[in-house]
Formats: C-alpha cells, structure tokens, sequence
C-alpha cells in the first residue's frame, strides 16, 4: 500500500524545462522545474550557454584591447559596463582623468542606465502579456539610442570611453537633444503610471510575488534595484562614489517588502533619479579637455591588483585586473550582479505557480549573457 | 418549380451554409488584418503595410503560406485526436452562424432556441482544446488545455446567468423576438450589469487578453496549440476569430438592440449595416482591451470568476426577476 | 559589529595575520587579510555574522600555487574586505556555501574555471562549460598564455 | 467594503489604461517604412573603416606603419606595403579588413599616425558567403576616387600622387 502511494507521488511530480528555447528567459537560460500541477516544488536555472570566455580573452589582450569586450558582457548597459572597464584600468595605471570627462562618462552612464531600464520595463510588462508598453519603451529607449548614437556612433556596444577620457566630445547639439529627452519624459512617467503602474491587473501579478528579504540577499549577493527593493539603500554610487557622483543631488530609492512590486517601483524610481543626475551634470558641465593626452599607446602598469566596483543596471559590478608589469592583465576576473540575482531565484520559486515564476524572472531583470561571460 | 424551390427549407439551409463558410473565413481574415491595425496604431506604428493597399491582403497571403505548410506530428502524440481537435474547434463555431440575426429577414434559421444553441455549442470548442492540448503529448499544451477547460466552466456560469436576465424579459430564446422587443430602448440601458458581466465572461470565453491564460505566450509559449503547424494552427487560429464574431454579434442581440437603430432611429441605414457595425465596434473594444491590459494570473481568474462575477450576477438575476414580478 | 571588534575576532583566529587596513583604497579593497587554507570557514563564519555580503570569489593561478581571492562587502559606505586564500596545487579548499548560500554557484564557477574542488559543496557540477567539459580554461597551462608567473613576482 | 472599493478602484485604473492607449490611436507614427523611408546617419556614425581620400594627393596616405593591424583585438586588418623610394615610408599595396570579425571599437582609427583611416557611412551590408564580409579598402578607394573625379570633373592629387606629402 505504501508501495503504491510513493509511486502516485512520483508520478504527481513532473519536469518542466523551461527554455533553453522559451519567450521569456532573456537570453539563454534554462529552468529546470519540478511541478505539482501548476506550482513550483524545485527549481534549477542551468546557465552558461552563451559563455564566450571574456575572462580568458581579457588575459591575451592588451587592456585596451578589451575595450570592445566590455560593452559586450552585459549589452543591455554596455556604456556602463564600459565605463567601469576604463575605471578600473584608469585605477590601476593611475591616469588623471579632465574634469569634462567625468561628467560626460556620467551623462552617458546615466542615460545608458535609463535606456536599460526601459527595456526591462518594456519587456517585464510583456512577460505578464501586456504587449503595448513594450513599444512605448522602445520609443523612448529610441530617443536615448539616438542621442548616444550621435556622440558614440554607436548604438549598442558603445565603446565610447577611453583610458583618460572618451573618444568624442559633446556639443551642444547633443546637449539640446538630452535635455529634449528629459523634457519629453516628465509626461511620459504619468502614461506609464496610468497605463502600468495603477493598473489593477498588473499590482495583483506582482504584490507579494517573490520576496527576497534582506537575509536572502545578503546571503546570495543579491545586489542593485532587487536589493534596494527590500529595504536596504546599498548603492556604489553612493557608498564608494566614482567619477563626480558625490557632487550631484540624488536619492537612492527603496522598497519596503522585497517583492516584485516593489522592486518595479525601485527601478521605475530610478529612472527619474537618474533624469535628475543628468539634468545637474548638463548644467554643471565644465569646459576643457574630453580626453587627455598623457597616456602613452602602450599601457604599462605597475605590478599590483584592482577591483574597480561600480553601479550597473543590474547591480553592483566590478572589473578585478592583476597586472604583472605587461600591456596586458595577468588575471581578469568580472564581477557581475545578475550572478547572485539568477543565483537566489532557486530559493525563490519554489512555492510558486509557472506564471509566477514568469512574473519574477522578469522582474530580477536578468541579462544571461552577462552572467555566461 | 423554381419559385418552390427557392423558396424550400433545404436550399435556404444549403445557401446560407454556403454564405457561413464564406463570410466566416472572410470575416476571421478582415479580423486579423484589423486586429493586426489596431494594434499597430495603438502602438504608434502602422501595421501591415505592404501586401495590397494599407496591407490589406496580408493576412489572405498568410492564409495561403499556413496552408502550403507542412503538418508537423510531434512523436508520440495522438494522431487521430490530433488531427481531429483543430476540426473540431471550427466546426461548431460555424453552427452558431445558423441562428444569428443579421437582419429582420437574414437569419439563416429563426429557431425559437436559438439562444441556447449558440452556447451549447460554442462550448463545444472547449472539448477541442482539451483533445488538442492532450493529442499534443506536450507538457505546455496540456497545462494550456488543462487551464482552458477551468476557465471555460468558471466563466460559463456568469455568461449564462447575464444572459438569462435579457431571457427573463423577452420570455423567449429566439434570437429575433429578443431584437424585436429591443425596438425603443435597447436592453444595455436596462440591464447595464448583465450586459457588462456579458462582455467580460466572453473575452474569457473566447480566451481573449487579458484573459488569454490557456495561451498564454510569455509562460506556456503557445498554450494548447503550441504544436500546431501549418492549417493546423490556421484553423485553431480562424476558430478565434470567428468566435469573437459570434460572442459579440450576440451581444449586439442581446444587448445592442441587434439591427435596431438607437432608440428606434434607423436613420434609413439597412438593419444588416447596424448590426454589423455594432457588431464591429464591440470588437474594436474587444481588440482596445487587448492591447492594453497584461494578463491575469490563473488563481486570480477563478477568484474574479467565482467571488466577483458570479454573486454579481446571481444579484442581478434576482433583481430583474422581482422588478419583473413587481411590474 | 563593529570595526574594531572585528578586527580583534580575526587577530584572536588568526593571530599570525592580522587584519590590514588599505588607507588609500587603490585597490579597492579597504582590509585585507591572509588567511590559511584551513580557516576559510571560521573567516566566512566571523564575516558572514558581521553582516558582509559574498560579493566574489574568484582564482588566481601561479606557477607555484593557486590564490583564491573572496571579496566581502557590507552595505556601508567603503567596507570591502578581500580574503586571500592560497591553496596548492593539489589542495582541496573547504566550501563555505553553507555560510554563504550563494557561494554555492561562485564555487562551482572557480571549480570549473580552474578544477579546484571544494570540499564540502556537493553540487560541483559544470555551471558556465559544457556538461562534459574536462579541460580548465582559466588555468595557464590550457590555450594561448601570455605569461605565467610565481606568486611573489606580482605581489613580492 | 474594501471589496467592492477594490472593485471599484481597480476597475477605474483599467480605463484610465484605455484611455493611454486610446490617445495613442490618433496620435502620428514613430515608425518609419525603412527601405522606402531612411532616418538620417548620425554625424558619428561608425560603420567599417576605410581609407580616406586626401585632397591634396587624391588618395590616401597609408604608411604601413601597421600600427592598426596590431591594435585591432580581432585580427581584422591585413595590410602588406612595399618600398617605392630608398628613403621614405612605404606604399600600400593591400588592404584587406575582415569585417566579419569587426567589433567597431575603433582602436585603429585613433591609432593611426596620418589619421588616413575613417568610418565609413555604409549601414545596408549583406553578405552570402563569409568571403562577402572581406572588403578590399584600397580597391573600394580606387572606385570612391573614380567617382569623385566624375562629379568634380577635375584630376583629384595634382601632388606626387603616391601617398607622399
């Protein structure tokens, strides 16, 4: 009799595997998922299908060889990620870098990070079915391409900074065009609001939907708008502030309960600080150079480490580069947010329903291929 | 001879038959391409745009590639029911044709259960999406049918419960004499709450979005028809179609006064051209709907069903029965 | 807790390698501390009830021995610490994801980066390399290296 | 009570959602009909390098430095030279990029000592094969050169003409 009972358990249980093929995993990511009808009772994500090997790369070039690689880790912030890139080697070769520099790398920073947002935005409101946000996003998220792409030349994979500086200065045409930006998205915030935000539909898919609570993000590294969303204000652009972020006014928003509500309204705060950050750092933006002209072609750091963190879309990230004297790193070790963020979604489901799991995939706001490496 | 002809019960069923099959599969194509527009312009873009003018045969072009595509079995499915299931949801979609009431003289049969017909059968395609979520042998299309069949029992209750209110005071099922009785005063002005509970349990019927959980593309990629290829799907497809039509020419019935003017005033259009555009415009709102709304959670749409829709219409039947007993 | 009580719970555990605090933070770690390879755990222990966060674990490879390299953080301004572990070549470190949950995936990613095995962490399956990978990228006898150095020739 | 306030409360956010959308409907489109309609190239635009034209020689002024075949991270660029004069720098004789492997960070644009590489404008590339990706730069110079003489109508490089300044 007990025989038997075993045997309809097992039977209760069946495999999920969602993805590696599936609209919803953001890249390449598989979920393997045990159901009991349409809960969750184990979950295990299996990553590492688009791993390209940056690291080992990073090793057989020379630091400014990698450039291209950085933008390319997490392609969602590829400016960002590409400022921090530059951060870390500007640290640890030790190159002064022009005050108008700084502020042009945040401008762009800031606006690449509203940019990603948006696209998590659009596509988090498309993995709960609603379809038409999604192109209201990207028509925003069009407006900072375009401004990007007419500093940069480049859309995507920017590789816009540079050791010392960036490779092109601003002028006042882009300077008109982000302030038409900022301008533009003062309305859009009460369309989203209306559309999204207040609607009842959408409150009841996340309220209360894949808490993580302070304990659960310590313990999984869980970092950025997901950590912040519980409570705790942990930002690199506050506690260890590069670049001019300790000159410019802005908060650090934070949730209350950890779930994907909250961490919606986190990042949706975020944008419009990040519009503040560019506004003041427009009209603080000094004269002089974009780019200085002390670095020599050929990079030749000191032997030593350094691990450069910085604020990401997704979190706290952070170049580790071990210079043994040569043109290039002896070690190069990337550290990305989405790792703790996937990392803890296995505590996470479990308990769920299947659409549920969709519902906090989406609004972890992963990027696989950062995590791949 | 011919006049006897013409006139006999088998050539009106055989001509409108004819005339079913090809407005139905016109009208999901039309569907298509509208829903297609509407949700472009909605989202700022056009549309299909350049298959014929304003994309206008694009979908037509569509039909023509599904059906020049290969029928896919999965391994291991059931290959009868397989190819059964996608039949099955057309065929009964088509019988609610026979009784709607396009005009005073367009209905192909004015039976006096033509009302109950309509939802018998259109619960019908229930069945097919279950044969065709099970026949898949495919673990999204069983949870996409496994929630269909939920949904449709949850949202049949309140449908039918709205749509007895309108019964209750018509005392009748024939689709004609409810539009005949709807002459001055259409029924959505008394009855506001069934005709509301109507629209909300047909988009749910229908497995329309916000409602579209059997389908649901962002968690079970396709839902039940996940392994549809080809007309296969094509049908599945048309059948969607074509029962929006039908759900909302039945609300025009029902609720919308069916091929009366507003308040009695037919401004010398044709009944036919009213119901149709009343017709139309109910879908537009349907389409509205979609492209606006993310989708519901399942557990979230059993409660709305049992906990809101239900008691709301159970209220609202009593009520019309007393006001009807009072009167 | 605070600074100073930490720094006295690592010089009581580990009294021949006390906490080193990094004024400048050009590294961009403020404390460092060398810790032998058999008290990893009572380290991650001391800093896992100090509030730290596992931010990183990652290796280094020389020509005469491995370095683990875990980075904590706190969520305060400044507080990155950066335990350095060397482990030999042939060593098996012990796992700490039972104190860091989340170390659990980290040591899977250095154990299939560099095949060094943690002791303890049951679940060493491939993370970011094929399932039936056998080869260590990031270790400097696999492919195209540049150079491959003893430990004191970098930090001296 | 909170029942039916949510009820109605919630029921009020799905309009005011609909009214988002409806606006929306009679707003004009953000779309272009690309093959019809072009969106103008930003003045940044980088699209694979090529070599530029100089007015006062008419052509380029590659020194084979190969300064940028060294930088590239990829390997694209190919560049071989010869010496036409005892004394000088070289002349290109071949230069061929793989634009397959491009990353377009533009390394060795900002390399170059006679800053005779540029990006050029070209965005509408199809390849079949992977031979379609290799452009041939001097080869597609000579063509730019050629035009350019047809619409100015005059002899580009009245100078020494070999790349020399």
């Amino acid at each position: 009799m007990a025989e038997q009972d075993n045997t309809q358990e097992y039977r209760r249980i069946y495999t999920l595997n969602l993805g590696p093929q599936h609209p919803s995993t953001h890249g390449v990511l598989r979920i393997l998922l045990d159901l009991d009808g349409e809960y969750i009772v184990k979950a295990d994500p299996v990553i590492g299908y688009g791993h390209r090997g940056h690291e080992k790369m990073g090793e057989n070039r020379q630091y400014k060889q990698f450039l291209p690689n950085a933008s390319r880790l997490d392609y969602l912030s590829g400016m960002l990620f590409n400022h921090g890139f530059v951060l870390a080697v500007e640290k640890l070769v030790g190159i002064e870098v022009p005050e108008r520099a700084k502020y042009i790398r945040v401008i762009a920073s800031e606006l690449n990070r509203i940019s990603s947002h948006l696209l998590w935005f659009g596509t988090y409101i498309m993995d709960l079915g609603g379809f038409t946000p999604f192109l209201y996003a990207f028509d925003d998220r069009e407006q900072i391409l375009d401004i990007l792409d007419s500093v940069s030349g480049s859309r995507l994979t920017y590789s816009y900074c540079r050791f010392g500086g960036v490779t092109r200065d601003v002028d006042y045409k882009f300077i008109d065009m982000t302030r038409a930006f900022l301008k533009r998205m003062e309305t859009r915030w009460a369309d989203y609001d209306d559309l999204v935000t207040k609607n009842i539909i959408f409150i009841h898919r996340t309220r209360g939907v894949g808490i993580i609570d302070e304990e659960l993000a310590r313990q999984y590294g869980v970092t950025g708008p997901n950590l912040r969303a519980c409570g705790v204000g942990f930002d690199v652009r506050r506690s260890e502030p590069y670049e001019v972020y300790d000159r410019l006014d802005f908060e650090v928003p934070t949730g209350s309960s950890g779930d994907a509500l909250d961490r919606y309204y986190v990042r949706f705060k975020e944008m419009q600080q990040s519009c503040r950050i560019i506004d003041q750092a427009l009209d603080q933006l000094p004269g002089g150079d974009f780019l200085t002209k002390k670095v020599p072609q050929k990079l030749a750091p000191p032997k030593g480490e350094v691990y450069a963190a910085f604020e990401s879309a997704r979190g706290l990230s952070a170049f580790y580069l071990v210079s043994d004297g040569s043109p290039g790193p002896y070690r190069c070790h990337i550290r990305v947010p989405s790792f703790g963020n996937l990392n803890v979604l296995s505590e996470v489901l479990p308990g769920t329903l299947v659409a549920d799991a969709i519902s906090i995939l989406g609004s972890i706001d992963v990027v696989i291929p950062e995590i791949d490496r | 001879m011919s006049e006897g002809l013409l006139g006999s019960e088998w050539f009106r069923l055989i001509l409108g038959l004819l005339i079913v099959l090809g407005f139905a599969s016109l009208n999901a194509l039309f569907l298509v391409w509208l829903e297609r527009k509407v949700a472009g312009h909605i989202q700022l873009r056009p549309g299909p745009m350049e298959v014929g003018p304003h994309g206008l045969l694009q979908t037509i072009m569509d039909a023509i590639k599904l059906m020049g595509k290969e029928l896919i079995l999965p391994a291991k499915a059931d290959r009868k029911l397989f190819f059964l299931a996608p039949v099955l949801v057309f065929m009964p979609v088509l019988v609610g044709f026979l009784v709607l009431p396009f005009g005073p003289s367009m209905i192909i049969r004015d039976m006096n259960l033509g009302v109950l017909l309509v939802f018998a059968f259109s619960t019908f395609t229930v069945l097919a999406i279950l044969a065709g979520g099970w026949a898949s042998n495919n673990k999204y299309a069983l949870l996409g049918a496994i929630r269909s069949v939920a949904q449709n029992v949850a949202y049949e209750i309140p449908l039918l419960l709205a749509v007895m209110s309108v019964v209750l005071m018509v005392h009748s099922l024939s689709f004609s004499e409810i539009v005949t009785s709807q002459k001055s005063v259409w029924f959505v002005f008394v009855q506001p709450i069934a005709c509301l509970i109507y629209l909300i349990s047909a988009t749910a019927e229908t497995n329309r979005a916000p409602f579209d959980i059997p389908e649901a593309e962002s968690e079970l990629v396709a839902g039940f028809h996940t392994e549809y290829s080809g007309m296969g799907f094509g049908l599945f497809f048309l059948a969607e179609y074509t029962n929006m039509f039908i759900v909302c020419a039945v609300a025009t019935s029902l609720f919308f006064g069916g091929w009366n003017g507003l308040f009695g005033i037919s401004l010398g259009i044709p009944g036919v051209f009213w119901f149709l555009f009343k017709t139309y415009a109910l879908i537009f709102i349907l389409m509205w709907v979609r492209w606006t709304f993310p989708r519901v959670r399942f557990d979230q749409l059993m409660n709305f069903s049992w906990k809101v829709m239900i008691p709301l219409s159970l209220a609202n039947l009593v009520v019309t029965a007393i006001v009807l007993k009072l009167i | 807790m605070k600074v100073k009580e930490l720094e006295a719970i690592m010089l009581e555990k580990f009294p021949d390698a006390p906490l080193k605090r990094d004024e400048t933070g050009l590294t961009g770690a403020l404390w460092s501390i060398d810790v032998p390879i058999s008290g990893i755990r009572d380290a991650a222990k001391a800093f896992g009830s100090a509030g730290f966060f596992l931010e990183s674990i990652t290796a280094l490879d020389f020509e005469d021995t491995f370095e683990l390299v875990y980075h904590f953080n706190r969520y305060e301004p400044k507080s990155r610490l950066v335990v350095r572990v060397l482990c030999g070549h042939d060593q098996v470190p012990a796992s700490i994801c039972d104190i860091f949950r989340g170390a659990g995936w980290l040591e899977r990613e250095v154990h299939d980066f560099f095949g060094i095995s943690f002791s303890g962490n049951t679940d060493l399956r491939a993370l970011l390399l094929p399932e039936d990978a056998d080869y260590r990228p990031l270790r400097k006898t696999f492919g195209k290296v540049s150079a491959y150095h003893k430990r004191e020739e970098i930090y001296g | 009570m909170s029942y039916f306030k949510e009820i109605f409360v919630g029921g009020l956010s799905l309009i005011e959602g609909m009214a988002v959308t409806v606006r929306r409907l009679f707003q004009p489109l953000v779309t272009v009909q690309y093959p019809r309609k072009k969106i103008p190239l930003s003045s940044a635009y980088r699209g694979h390098i090529e070599l530029k034209i100089f007015e006062d020689t008419g052509t380029h002024k590659c020194i084979v430095c190969l300064s940028c075949e060294k930088t590239c991270p990829s390997g694209v660029i190919q560049v071989e030279g010869v010496k036409m004069k005892e004394k000088g720098p070289k002349t290109a004789t071949n230069y061929v990029i793989d634009f397959s492997k491009c990353s377009l960070c533009g390394l060795c644009v900002e390399i170059c000592p006679t800053q005779t590489l540029q990006y050029s404008r070209e965005y509408e590339l199809v390849g079949e094969t992977r031979s379609d990706c290799v452009i041939d730069c001097l080869a597609r110079l000579a063509k730019q050169v050629e035009k350019k003489e047809m619409e100015t109508g005059r002899q580009l490089g009245q100078g020494d003409g070999d790349g020399n300044v």
